[in-house]
């Protein structure tokens, strides 16, 4: 089909003022309003450079913490101030610089390496980006008014319960990162539905690059991981204001709850990081060595394995928490496990290298590092999945080793290779190799300097999170040697500062290019409207495999040469062979994403300051602001767009076919992982404290829930009529809009049913275990009503305005999927709330 | 090419391992049954670590360097299947097993009944020690721990606050003190000795600070000990120890500390009935002088910052001098009866 | 004649920057001369006057929007507050039957006579004004910036001053001490009026008769090193107080230990019979004489005792609302140089609300226990 | 151009490849949950209970896992090579993981049989 010069999609030569016209629809608004931008690439330069920001501000916090260890009883640092250091060095690196960095990445490359011309959800990216940038500032910031938090990056509870940390400083933590959690689960909505529907045509699930591959299981580990620590931060900020005692054990609480859901985030967080990263070297490694990857299926299923092992690991950061044996050996085992894919990929890699010849320019260098580094924290990795002998290290600078190990080397290295790498597609020049060399090697003696000699103070019996120790316990030679490494790391990270100054010109419509020869799309020529036409993929390495690709590409031969509806536009195709299915419409540049994070960031902080009025007018401006920004999104439906070798698109789709349909299942995965931990976070306390459960006599009547069930189910059957009575025209609207507001009336009526039968019962939620969780219930069954309310009223409002209907339909669909998704939580919680007690019983 | 450096740093590791290796509070100098039980471990996954660590290195050299011939021996996917499947999935399967194995080993499910019980409370930021007497009385002290050699000693262990961890690297593997939780830990030691240990888990202000000793001494003398650890404290012989001790009164010292005999009953601190006999002041932190326990009372937040005893000012030069007179006077003195 | 538009902004930015450049030369060579007055005598001009009037209005207003107003209705405020204006206000600022001194009157800008004339200012601006005193006019700082409750005090009186006699002014503030009439060589020998020398006394009582204010700690019968260390404290600043530091840095160490004998030689003054919650008092009994191990926080007793260190306080008998007072402060982070509050206020930072409460209806509901060491 | 116009397959084609591994992990929250809820219970019978769930648990999962190797590797023998590339490939992809999984649910298996239950 490639060789076929004669049957490309479109002829030559193309009409005059396509391509001006495509350059004006695409163009990033000028100066100042740059801000406005919704474009992938300035998005993604913001992103980038917003993580290394950050990247830097932690690594000064670890040079600070590190010179105050450099020696025996110093007093460089204060006590109170080095705790707030560390626990400001990790919370930075995990939240602020290696997800949002691995999504920055991905929202920067994938576009580019799928063949689209922007991510399906532009406004989406921006907010994800804003939102992270301001709220990621203002978190920082505390540490500069005294008021950051100091109860560790893993803030166990009881510790940074309101009793023991007093302060804001924990408050900060839990809304702050709550707040960022959501921002990375608004880009794992991005990356999904991205790669799985907006691919070039022909880009079949074994033809994509391997850095995708990554990308969609990073972000669907995001989607099942991150929902367990938001309910944690959850559970934790309701017992600091208003003292429901979910991890008080005198009141039936357990202090354990908090690091199993912490953990279950907390190691598939890891591979979170890991997975991007080894999709970076993937790439990387057979551009270098000039063929493809060898064991593509092996390493595919490497990582879905690996996405699925991790989940199976959280408690082996509890295996000194007195658990059974026999429950710690299960951990032990799937730790075991997860190493197996590890293997597999470092073996490719190796395998690759082997059968092609390695160059060995800068991301080279850094590749090979990394295989050094990471093998070595994998082989400590296995160490501590041993159980006895993490009964002595777990805790100690051996476990800061390793994990320094497996992050620095599993992804800061690999993310270098690829700034290095990709530089060049990018910037309109490439990074320099003479001081890309120096920048390695630095990095690589400095990190090797400064961590491995903590393997061994960790077992000379040196705690973590200690901020001074006596000279009698010869850990001083140790620690100087640490601190010397990790001011050469920083003297390689200071030269890599100045490589970018000297040679990064961002730029990708008249970046370097292809200088590597590598053979994935990604390479070809860009504009801010990504490829002038989108190709049609016929293999994992195109570039290689169809040597006029670009050529042809740039010429406008491919498909959507130009613009077909006078709009932003890429094409949705369908998620396993990526067959077209239609053309979607984009937005382009507005003040609602950056307003919107603005208003959330305000809400959350403020909220954490206390002032609950202006918080709560931030927050309704916010959405506000969302509803603004959505009200112009779903476009009425265009007549449909030749894009190219006979085919024609249609421009609107619904239902099951429309990527906003996948975003929306995608955030009720969330909204379910988030239920499901709550439903083990019940049950998980029952075991631990039956006590506090009432006899069935002291519970709210058996029949009571009967009425909000019937309420919910009532609620479901209107909304399904109101659905079958989408108006046609003007005439059938009030019914329409009448049934839904009754639908979500319903809604709201099963809520205070239950929440007045459970009041009346007498219970409250600060007595005991029992009335918090019931409490928690009714919360998140208050959460998603009203994000049902929300969407009701949102989409009776554009049935007023006329922009709902039997055809344009999206808004619809999608609240129908919210509100039956609402009417099921709701009925497994009035289920688990009523009949687990009297069950137990 | 990289090779060189990394088993460098890797020779440099045994290197200071070797050499510098102060075993204060090491796990690599056990000095109990568990301890050397994972030390063995630990030196078998070194010794894994690095015959793996080797074989990727030598296949990436060779991958990069090889002939042809083996280059394309590794290039194939039954390499990938070989190496990165078949092998971890031995030597994995033989490591879990041994390590399942030694956790049977470490439940020590023939407890028996003449053992040791002590239980040790976690509290921010120091140790409450609780032995069991003769006829069972409980004997409070603090930060110090005694036990008696090649009898297995069982900890109960719990925290009054926050989450604390138990560690005693050269006596065994740490286990978490958490509230409401009760946790047990059995070590033995095999040698008289003093053994360090330190509060493993962060639990916040002067975590760095929260150690402790363990003093292990023969089976006789223990029982001799605790014999004498049971009694009151004695009555201040010397007219300023006696001032001291009505000084120890009227400043309040009895509303957190305990001195058995006298009308000091508090518990919010440490036990003090027989201060005088510890190694330390401030869990630890200064070896127990006259000069010490001064600085402890009057400047005790820059010795432990955070730590919740009040800095008593108040007190004039010669109270204290008789303040110290009293305290360090109170300890169990080797008179039998 | 015509310009261009960006011509035009040229030369309008050009004449800005010189105009700006020649205003500031002339300003510091008028400066420089000296041929401006800094005389107090001569006063403003009325534009100039309007214009300080107005910025100073607005500066306050702006300054105080922040704070919220305690209730300021409670006896117990503007008793104190009272006694600390004769004092510290009344040279400047006269009271009913106060005339305003003729030294203070000769002040530029002139002090306004509070008693007649008080500007309608809020209750959060009368605080912020009194709390951070006014540039160029002579009203001072409180001295002790750490406490706020004593400014609010001092807010309370205010808001109670027009509505007061002379009678009036003079028992609320004087603590009904009667001066008795001086011979014409005692006034002619005596530095000050008498006065002044019932300082002590206006607040705290004297022989039988206790404090009038409920704030103001009972000092009758505490020990004598208390009393001495606690004034010694005050002169030097090291415990926070804008009422006591300027009194107590006025005694000599002598007459602070003389001070001290006769307070401490006191018997307790009869309390008065208030209703007290009894469950509240009971809950105090339990932590007063027990502690709360849960919390931390160990018995009173066994430093507020009657064999406790003679440089401690002794509590019965203390009034409620003085204690509350005093433990909220440390509570809210009241940082002090004191060596006794370096031992207290770690305790009371783990009091919570109630337990404030309920040890300090305890300790006013019992009996001081005759008279303390001497 | 055929490959732009190809049927559509659904996603569940997808999906299940991801079954093996699900398997894997529905055996190890079981054997999990199993021992959490028995630790509970009276301590008469913790081990023999813990025994005959392990026992029970995993015999259900391999057996799970090794039907599904069957047909996959049954409809890779039927199957005509012309049948399409992407199906092919997802056999074999899930094929692999399915022995991934079962070497998981073997060692997740392994600790029951030699450490007692409950025991700490």
């Amino acid at each position: 089909m490639a060789d076929a010069t004669s049957n490309y999609p479109n002829k030559l030569p193309r009409p005059r003022g396509e391509l001006a016209e495509l350059e004006t629809i695409w163009a990033v608004p000028k100066s100042w309003r740059i801000v406005t931008s919704v474009n992938n690439t300035t998005i993604g330069y913001f992103y980038v450079g917003t993580a290394l920001l950050f990247f830097l501000l932690a690594g000064i916090l670890a040079l600070l913490m590190r010179l105050q260890l450099a020696v025996p009883s110093n007093t460089f640092l204060s006590q109170e101030t080095y705790n707030q250091i560390f626990t400001m060095h990790g919370t930075v690196m995990m939240f602020l610089f290696a997800v949002p960095v691995v999504e920055a990445m991905g929202i920067l490359l994938l576009p580019q390496m799928l063949g689209a011309r922007d991510q399906p959800f532009p406004r989406l990216g921006a907010f994800a980006f804003w939102a992270y940038f301001v709220g990621g500032l203002i978190f920082f910031s505390t540490l500069f008014f005294d008021l950051a938090p100091s109860g560790g990056w893993f803030m166990y509870p009881p510790l940074t319960s309101s009793q023991f940390s007093p302060g804001m400083g924990a408050d900060f933590w839990l809304l702050g990162i709550g707040f960022i959690e959501i921002s990375a689960i608004a880009g794992a909505i991005e990356i999904i539905v991205g790669v799985l529907r907006t691919r070039a045509p022909g880009m079949t699930l074994d033809r994509m690059p391997m850095f995708a591959w990554t990308m969609l299981i990073f972000a669907g580990m995001i989607v099942f991981a991150f929902p367990a620590v938001i309910l944690a931060t959850m559970l934790l900020e309701l017992e600091r204001a208003f003292d429901w005692p979910f991890f008080i054990a005198a009141r039936g609480g357990d202090a354990l709850l908090w690091q199993h859901l912490f953990w279950f985030f907390g190691h598939p967080e890891v591979y979170i990081i890991f997975l991007p990263a080894a999709g970076m070297v993937s790439m990387i490694v057979p551009a270098m060595s000039g063929t493809p990857l060898v064991g593509y299926r092996f390493v595919v299923v490497a990582l879905i394995a690996t996405g699925f092992f991790s989940f199976g690991l959280w408690v082996h950061h509890m295996f000194t928490t007195g658990i059974p044996a026999l429950s710690l050996s299960f951990f032990s085992a799937a730790s075991m496990a997860v190493a197996l894919p590890s293997g597999i990929q470092v073996f490719a890699w190796i395998a690759t290298i082997a059968s092609g010849r390695l160059r060995l320019v800068t991301p080279s260098l850094f590749v090979l590092g990394f295989l050094f580094i990471f093998t070595l924290g994998g082989l400590t990795g296995v160490m501590v999945a041993m159980v006895p002998f993490d009964w002595q290290v777990h805790d100690t600078y051996f476990v800061v080793a390793h994990f320094h190990y497996v992050l620095v080397g599993g992804m800061v290295f690999p993310l270098f290779a690829a700034f290095y790498y990709w530089a060049p597609a990018f910037s309109r020049r490439a990074l320099s190799e003479r001081l890309g060399r120096w920048t390695f090697w630095l990095m690589f003696a400095g990190f090797n300097i400064a961590f491995f000699p903590m393997h061994i103070s960790g077992l000379m019996g040196m705690p973590r999170r200690v901020y001074t120790y006596p000279a009698v316990m010869g850990w001083d030679i140790l620690n100087l040697i640490s601190t010397i490494g990790a001011v050469l790391f920083a003297a390689g990270v200071g030269l890599f500062l100045i490589d970018l100054i000297r040679n990064l010109r961002p730029s990708v419509a008249n970046a370097a290019g292809n200088i590597w020869k590598a053979g994935t799309l990604e390479w070809l020529p860009n504009d801010v409207y990504g490829p002038r036409s989108i190709p049609i993929v016929t293999s994992a390495d195109p570039l290689w495999d169809q040597p006029r690709l670009a050529d042809d590409v740039e010429a406008g031969r491919y498909y959507l040469p130009g613009s077909g509806t006078g709009r932003r536009e890429t094409i949705v195709t369908s998620p396993i062979e990526a067959s077209s299915q239609y053309l979607l419409r984009l937005p382009g540049p507005g003040w609602t994403p950056l307003l919107a994070a603005i208003f959330t960031a305000a809400f959350f902080m403020l909220l954490t300051a206390k002032a609950i009025t202006l918080a709560l007018i931030c927050g309704v401006l916010a959405v506000a602001m969302i509803l603004v920004w959505m009200w112009d999104s779903d476009p009425a439906p265009h007549r449909a767009v030749d894009i190219g070798g006979g085919i024609t698109l249609p421009t609107y789709a619904s239902g099951s076919l429309s990527h906003s349909w996948w975003a929306m299942i995608v955030l009720l995965l969330v909204a379910g992982s988030l239920y499901l931990a709550y439903v083990f976070s019940y049950l998980y306390l029952w075991t631990v404290s039956p006590q506090f459960w009432p006899k069935p006599a002291a519970l709210a009547p058996a029949a009571s829930p009967v009425l909000p069930a019937f309420l919910l189910v009532a609620g479901s059957a209107i909304l399904v009529a109101a659905g079958r009575g989408l108006p046609r025209n003007a005439q059938g609207r009030r019914n329409f809009e009448i049934l839904t507001v009754l639908a979500a009336v319903a809604l709201v009526a099963a809520l205070i049913s239950e929440v007045s039968a459970q009041w009346q019962s007498g219970l409250r939620p600060e007595t005991n275990i029992h009335g918090a969780l019931v409490a928690m219930a009714a919360f998140l069954q208050a959460q998603m009503t009203l994000a049902a309310l929300v969407m009701a009223g949102f989409a009776v409002a554009r049935s007023i305005g006329g922009r709902l209907d039997c055809e344009r339909r999206v808004v619809f669909d999608n609240l129908g999927l919210l509100y039956h998704y609402t009417v099921g939580q709701s009925l497994l919680g009035l289920l688990l709330v009523h009949g687990f007690p009297r069950l137990a019983a | 090419m990289r090779r060189a450096p990394s088993l460098g740093v890797v020779l440099a590791g045994s290197v200071l391992l070797g050499s510098c290796g102060s075993d204060v509070q090491s796990v690599l100098a056990p000095g109990g049954i568990q301890s050397r039980q994972i030390a063995y471990l630990a030196w078998l996954l070194f010794g894994f670590g690095a015959v793996v660590l080797t074989i990727v290195i030598a296949a990436v050299w060779l991958a990069i360097r090889g002939s042809p011939r083996i280059r394309g021996l590794l290039a194939q996917e039954n390499a990938v299947i070989a190496l990165g499947i078949a092998f971890p999935a031995v030597t994995l399967t033989l490591l879990l097993g041994y390590g399942v194995w030694l956790m049977r080993s470490h439940l020590d499910l023939s407890h028996t009944r003449d053992a040791v019980d002590i239980e040790v409370v976690g509290e921010q930021w120091w140790w409450r020690v609780t032995y069991s007497g003769a006829d069972g009385t409980p004997v409070a002290s603090a930060n110090e721990i005694r036990i008696p050699v090649g009898m297995p000693v069982t900890f109960t262990l719990k925290a009054a606050d926050v989450i604390h961890s138990f560690w005693v690297p050269s006596l065994g593997g740490k286990v978490d003190m958490i509230p409401g939780r009760t946790a047990r830990l059995r070590l033995t030691a095999e040698r008289p000795g003093i053994y360090r240990g330190q509060c493993a888990e962060y639990c916040g202000g002067p975590h760095a600070l929260m150690a402790f000793e363990v003093v292990a001494m023969p089976a006789a003398d223990y029982a001799a000990w605790l014999q004498r650890a049971t009694r009151p404290a004695t009555t201040p012989a010397s007219e300023i120890a006696r001032r001291g001790q009505s000084l120890f009164l009227a400043t309040g010292c009895g509303a957190c500390h305990t001195v058995r005999g006298t009308s000091a009953a508090g518990t919010l601190g440490p036990d003090l009935t027989h201060i005088g006999a510890r190694r330390s002041i401030g869990i630890d932190t200064l070896p127990l002088t006259r000069e010490n326990l001064v600085r402890f009372i009057t400047d005790g937040q820059h010795i432990k910052p955070g730590n919740l005893m009040p800095e008593f000012r108040v007190l004039q030069p010669p109270e204290l001098e008789a303040l110290a007179s009293y305290l360090l006077s109170l300890k169990v003195t080797d008179r039998h009866g | 004649m015509r310009v261009t538009t960006r011509q035009g902004w040229k030369w309008i930015t050009g004449f800005v920057l010189f105009g700006l450049a020649a205003i500031v030369l002339a300003g510091f060579l008028f400066a420089w001369s000296g041929l401006y007055s800094v005389a107090a005598s001569r006063g403003h001009w009325a534009v100039t006057n309007a214009a300080l009037t107005f910025g100073m209005q607005n500066s306050v207003r702006t300054h105080a929007l922040g704070i919220e107003a305690p209730p300021l209705d409670s006896e117990d405020l503007s008793t104190l507050g009272a006694a600390h204006f004769h004092s510290g206000c009344a040279f400047c600022h006269g009271a009913p039957g106060v005339p305003i001194s003729p030294i203070a009157q000769s002040m530029l800008p002139s002090p306004p006579d509070l008693s007649t004339s008080m500007r309608e200012w809020r209750d959060r601006e009368l605080f912020w004004i009194v709390k951070n005193g006014l540039k160029y006019t002579g009203m001072p700082a409180w001295a002790a910036q750490q406490r706020d409750d004593e400014v609010w005090a001092v807010v309370a009186f205010l808001r109670r001053l027009p509505t007061l006699d002379a009678a009036a002014y003079r028992e609320l503030a004087l603590g009904g001490l009667t001066v008795p009439t001086q011979s014409g060589s005692e006034i002619a020998t005596t530095e000050g009026t008498s006065e002044a020398v019932s300082a002590c006394a206006r607040c705290h009582g004297q022989n039988r008769r206790g404090p009038d204010s409920r704030l103001v700690p009972v000092l009758h019968g505490q020990p004598r090193e208390f009393l001495m260390a606690a004034l010694e404290e005050y002169a030097h600043a090291r415990r926070p107080s804008g009422i006591m530091q300027p009194l107590a840095s006025d005694l000599s160490p002598e007459d602070r230990e003389r001070v001290a004998h006769y307070y401490a030689g006191l018997s307790p003054p009869v309390p008065p019979d208030l209703p007290l919650n009894p469950e509240s008092v009971e809950r105090g009994r339990l932590l007063a004489t027990t502690g709360d191990t849960a919390a931390r926080i160990p018995a009173c007793t066994d430093c507020h005792g009657l064999s406790s260190l003679p440089v401690y306080p002794r509590l019965a008998g203390q009034h409620a609302p003085y204690i509350v007072n005093r433990l909220r402060l440390w509570k809210s982070g009241l940082t002090s140089r004191s060596s006794t509050d370096a031992i207290m206020a770690p305790i009371a930072r783990r009091l919570t609300e109630r337990q404030i409460e309920d040890v300090a209806a305890y300790f006013s509901s019992i009996r001081a226990a005759g008279k303390a060491s001497r | 151009m055929s490959a732009a116009i190809k049927p559509v397959r659904p996603f569940g084609d997808f999906l299940r490849v991801l079954i093996a591994p699900a398997i894997w992990f529905a055996h190890f929250s079981l054997v999990y949950a199993a021992e959490a809820l028995i630790c509970i219970g009276p301590p008469a019978d913790q081990a023999t209970m813990m025994g005959w769930i392990a026992v029970l648990v995993t015999a259900a999962a391999l057996t799970g896992l090794i039907i599904l190797a069957a047909r996959l590797l049954r409809s890779g023998n039927t199957a005509p090579s012309r049948s399409d590339r992407s199906e092919a490939w997802l056999r074999r992809t899930s094929l692999l993981l399915t022995l991934l999984s079962a070497l998981g649910v073997v060692w997740t298996t392994l600790p029951t049989a030699v450490l007692p239950a409950c025991a700490l």
